[in-house]
């Protein structure tokens, strides 16, 4: 483990900088967000991103490839280029878990080359959580606030931040600012950990279990009363797809550019009434089964596809900033605790 | 002469009636008027919805003028009040936003007024090649 | 806090729902904090002793759900509207929207709404929200009890509100206020003295930051077309996403222009925007500009009332002369 | 540049030849530039057809994989993208990308059966893959009967080659119907789900089945009804669908994605499934 003074973070940063682009969260206007570190960048004192981080893997738009129309000819042209290596500085445990969930959907087969392109360049250096929210639940998910995930993992104490890398990529970048990072015990760490252990139990929501759910439990939720009355309010707006950092539903459009066609991929909301709109029909009539998707495929099918893990990290994103403030805990709580009498 | 010398692209919503007549009379009386005005015949300067003209912006015009016929001769008695209306309000958004306001303009252009077409579209687009290219409203993507 | 009490509302519903005047109550429902209040249908007694609430925190316009509710059967539905909601929902019939006939309303004075992320500017982990005397106090889990001036925490849209006064109910309780003379036009005035550059430079900044989830305009009030012109495939201009930086611009332009006239201000799109875009200063635009170039007016005023968009004169402003006096502002 | 295949990046495509079917249906011939077929395929794959600046869109392939010069789609004209490719002239490119989805599964639960195909307007689509593949390798197969339906006459898919050649093959029966009497049509008239019935299958077969949702309703019942059981009843699914790889999210009916383990289901999996299709 290397720590180094929190009054060198510049240092840091700058050190990492020449070998990666560097990105770390910032305070903005709206609330922190990761920027490109270019020097004056600070780093943000708050919980978490308003943005996920997903988008540094899988933007909310990119463009996928290009065509030239000529009469009756097409031609396609191939517009993927090698990704530069790159670090996400201060990336929290339960993020650090949502990269997991999108890799089993876009490096299944057949991957996604866009999204690999960019997961093997890039460098996750992941941040515990000093002071979770009253909206943060990721321990119902198995994740450790204490201890992230990460290429490299880091814990701020009062003074100093610990560094320690996981992974052959994290020790690569390490090397990169070996000079200017100390040798250090794990004490301070640890004793960091157990502050924060001793906070995410005292959290509102840490009584949230997603035992309910899970694998093969279709047919026990699909037709459960209680999605009208969870739905009723609901906008069908897309604003907790597009903060969920697991959310990774996409729409393919093409645009006319006048002198070519690109086709991009832009994040769709399985919330919106077009979403699974035919010429033929709609599947998903009304709100309830839009509704009803997103829930169910956290909780549900989402496991039953792969090995049981929830597609939910606890972030809280939605919890915060759903307009008409309906979310999944409040999902679980309703469809788990009818259950339970 | 500079070779490459800034031609901007404007594009001309004109009304059926009066002045796409108007632009018509410009030409049969050989009166010169920049060759990149590009002319899109509507039934009615009303016709022209708000999203016409950020779409020609987003395809590349510089600048984007409607002509319509005179207040109080319209062919469909009121439509060109209504532009008069929306167009005050779209324009003055556009200037709220900081897009150049010499980039949008309305006149009115009657069927005989030949000469004023022509020089309306001189004037306004020399005042569009002076703001340069359109860049607060441009679309990256379909740039050339 | 609101000068009309919980258990005010609460019995005013129970009463209605048995004497069958109505039979569900649109409402706020609790949620798992202070701040998270759902809008909801309460059919009986039980539902809204257990779970309606009444508080700081209920922001919601329910004049939108109306559509949707009075739409589903014969039952009449009783809604509990703010002065700002009012004004909704006058636009709302003025558009024949609902079936005014299914609807029982309910005028309740609002002291203003509190904006949670105020509070979160600067207290971390909240666990209630409270308050007395014009104080708010926060307990939260790290800092302890937090305590904040009302006023401070009030969004943009309370802190300049239009007006006190209820323009449409079956009922009021408690007593009706004023038309306000609010400072809402204040930060539209600051933004037209500033140079070209600068306003698009503060625009560029806001607007950039849209991540088109579209609940400004799912929550709008005025937005009720069934279906919008950007999810239209054949609109030619249907974007799911800012694929350029043109298409924030022309979505928001465009949606505040097909309000414009029957926006009634009632500021949900920037209560909703989870980015923090002040997009209530586009539509006030418009709302500013329609009282100087075609006289005062106020959507939602009154039912019936003929939009200024939809309406001319022989001798309105030209649209030359109409940003020339934009200049003459600066 | 990546160097790495990615599967939403099409081939381009070359119409070689339109037919006319019906009046809204046309079927496509498609080969590479160079004139070779563009990928295998199992019969009931898919595969995704676009045209640049129009759309994408999935289409079961109608050839069989036996045909190994070309492939054909047979399309109904009824939204942007099929509206588009029915004004397209012979010559025209277009992309294709494929294949995709679960195939039926003809050398395992297929082999060694009889077959029953029962198809209902544009369902002969995606069939006609199946039919021509087991017509090619008929000696692995028993009795085969193919019902087929539709509005009129001229709403038949494959007309010409049912007659000419499904016809004249030796144990394969072939039923077609339509749904109003016409003065030039001497052959069966009623609906698909009550011929079915009325032609009384023994339930030792397979049965397949493809149409619109309604003849699927009354014909599984009427199967049903004949002693099937819902383990020998196949049909093929078809959802909006924008990735075809099972990514994008949209055409999952509870946790299964109809691009990637459909298109082709067993109703006894489509009983698993949640009723939202």
């Amino acid at each position: 483990m290397r720590k180094i003074s929190l009054d060198r973070l510049d240092a840091l940063f700058a050190a990492i900088s020449k070998a990666y682009t560097l990105y770390i969260p910032t305070d903005t206007k709206a609330g922190a967000k990761f920027e490109k570190w270019h020097g004056e960048e600070r780093l943000s004192d708050a919980l978490n991103t308003v943005r996920s981080p997903k988008d540094f893997f899988f933007p909310q738009t990119e463009n996928l490839m290009d065509f030239k129309v000529e009469g009756k000819n097409i031609e396609v042209i191939d517009t993927r280029s090698e990704c530069g290596d790159f670090a996400v500085f201060g990336v929290r445990a339960c993020d650090v878990k949502s990269f997991d969930i999108l890799d089993r959907v876009f490096l299944s087969d057949p991957v996604d080359s866009y999204y690999k392109n960019r997961r093997e360049h890039g460098v996750i250096i992941s941040l515990a959580c000093t002071k979770p929210a009253e909206t943060c639940f990721c321990h119902t998910f198995g994740i450790d606030a204490a201890s992230p995930e990460g290429d490299v993992v880091c814990h701020k104490t009062e003074d100093a931040l610990y560094m320690e890398a996981r992974s052959e990529k994290g020790e690569k970048l390490m090397s990169a600012v070996s000079d200017i990072t100390e040798d250090a015990d794990s004490a301070a760490v640890d004793a960091q950990k157990k502050l924060i252990e001793d906070r995410l139990a005292k959290l509102p929501l840490a009584e949230l279990s997603a035992d309910a759910f899970g694998d093969g439990k279709t047919s026990e939720f699909f037709n459960a009363p209680e999605w009208s009355e969870l739905s009723e309010a609901c906008l069908g707006c897309g604003t907790c797809t597009f903060v969920c950092p697991t959310c990774q539903c996409y729409d393919i459009k093409d645009f006319n550019t006048g002198h070519g066609v690109k086709r991009f991929r832009c994040w769709d909301s399985c919330m919106y009434s077009d979403f699974t709109k035919m010429s033929a029909g709609q599947p998903r009539l009304t709100q309830l089964e839009r509704f009803r998707q997103r829930f169910m495929h956290k909780l549900v099918y989402y496991p039953t596809n792969n090995d049981g893990l929830f597609s939910c990290v606890g972030c809280g994103r939605c919890v915060a900033k759903c307009p008409i403030h309906m979310n999944i805990v409040k999902v679980m709580k309703k469809l788990g605790g009818s259950k339970n009498g | 002469m500079q070779v490459n010398e800034y031609k901007p692209l404007i594009v001309a919503f004109c009304c059926n009636w009066c002045s796409y007549a108007g632009a018509d009379l410009a030409g049969n009386n050989r009166l010169n008027y920049p060759a990149d005005v590009k002319i899109i015949r509507v039934p009615c300067s009303c016709r022209v919805n708000p999203m016409f003209i950020l779409r020609a912006f987003q395809r590349g015009a510089d600048g984007v003028i409607i002509c319509g016929c005179h207040p109080g001769d319209c062919h469909y008695t009121s439509g060109n009040y209504y532009t008069r209306r929306r167009m005050a309000l779209l324009f003055s958004m556009l200037d709220y936003l900081g897009i150049e306001r010499e980039r949008t303009r309305v006149e009115w252009v009657s069927a005989a007024e030949g000469a004023k077409f022509a020089a309306t579209m001189k004037d306004f687009a020399e005042k569009v090649a002076s703001l340069g290219e359109n860049k607060r409203l441009e679309d990256l993507r379909c740039k050339k | 806090m609101q000068e009309i009490k919980r258990e005010v509302l609460v019995n005013k519903a129970k009463e209605l729902l048995s004497d069958g005047t109505v039979d569900r109550v649109l409402g706020w429902k609790r949620g798992e904090f202070d701040y998270d209040v759902t809008p909801g249908v309460f059919r009986s007694a039980e539902e809204l002793d257990s779970g309606f609430v009444w508080g700081d925190f209920c922001g919601a316009n329910f004049s939108k759900y109306l559509v949707k509710e009075t739409a589903k059967g014969e039952g009449r539905v009783l809604v509990f509207l703010k002065p700002c909601d009012t004004y909704s929902f006058n636009q709302l019939l003025t558009e024949h929207r609902f079936d005014r006939e299914k609807v029982y309303a309910l005028g309740v004075p609002c002291n203003g709404m509190l904006d949670i992320s105020r509070i979160k500017e600067s207290a971390e982990g909240i666990v209630s929200v409270c308050e007395e005397d014009g104080k708010v106090t926060a307990d939260t889990l790290y800092d302890g009890k937090k305590t904040f001036d009302r006023d401070a925490l009030l969004p943009d849209r309370c802190s300049n509100c239009k007006s006190k006064k209820h323009v449409a109910y079956d009922e009021l309780l408690g007593s009706d206020g004023e038309v306000l003379d609010s400072g809402r036009f204040d930060e539209v005035e600051k933004l037209e003295k500033m140079t070209a550059d600068e306003r698009f430079a503060f625009w560029q900044g806001e607007l950039s930051r849209c991540i088109r989830c579209n609940a400004c305009r799912d929550v709008c009030p005025a937005c009720t077309c069934e279906k919008c012109v950007f999810d239209n495939p054949d609109s030619g201009v249907e974007n799911k996403a800012a694929a350029d930086s043109f298409e924030e611009k022309m979505f928001h332009i465009i949606r505040a222009f097909h309000v414009a006239g029957r926006c009634t201000d009632c500021g949900e799109c920037s209560r909703v925007c989870p980015q923090h875009i002040p997009l209530h200063l586009l539509n006030r635009k418009f709302i500013k500009d329609i009282d100087e170039f075609y006289g005062e007016y106020q959507a939602g005023a009154e039912v019936g009332s003929r939009a200024p968009v939809v309406n001319y004169t022989t001798d309105d402003i030209e649209p030359s002369q109409a940003v020339e006096r934009g200049e003459q502002n600066a | 540049m990546v160097d790495e295949r990615e599967a939403l990046i099409p081939k381009v495509g070359v119409v070689t030849d339109i037919r006319i079917d019906t009046p809204d249906v046309k079927t496509f011939r498609v080969v590479t530039p160079d004139g070779k077929k563009a990928f295998e395929h199992r019969p009931g794959q898919c595969a995704m057809l676009s045209i640049p600046g129009v759309g994408e869109a999935m289409f079961s392939i109608t050839s069989s994989p036996t045909n190994t010069e070309f492939m054909e789609f047979s399309i109904k004209k009824c939204g942007c993208v099929t509206e588009w490719l029915h004004s397209m002239e012979v010559g025209q490119q277009i992309t294709i990308r494929g294949p995709y989805g679960r195939p039926f599964p003809v050398d395992t639960e297929f082999a060694g059966h009889d077959l029953l195909f029962i198809a209902g307007g544009i369902g002969l689509a995606p069939l006609r893959s199946v039919i021509n593949y087991c017509r090619h390798y008929r000696d692995r197969y028993g009795k085969i009967d193919i019902v087929y339906g539709s509005r009129s006459k001229q709403d038949l898919v494959d007309y010409d080659e049912i007659i000419s050649e499904w016809k004249n093959d030796d144990g394969i029966n072939v039923h077609l119907t339509i749904d109003r009497e016409q003065p030039e049509w001497d052959g069966h008239v009623g609906f698909v789900p009550n011929y079915v019935k009325e032609l009384g299958f023994t339930n030792d077969k397979i049965a397949v089945l493809c149409g619109p949702p309604v003849m699927i309703k009354f014909t599984l019942s009427g199967l049903q009804e004949l002693g099937f059981d819902k383990t020998q009843v196949y049909t093929t699914m078809e959802l909006r669908m924008k990735c075809g790889i099972g990514k994008c999210g949209r055409c999952n009916i509870g946790s299964k994605y109809v691009c990637k383990d459909g298109p082709v289901f067993r109703f006894d999996e489509i009983d698993e499934l949640p009723d939202e299709y």
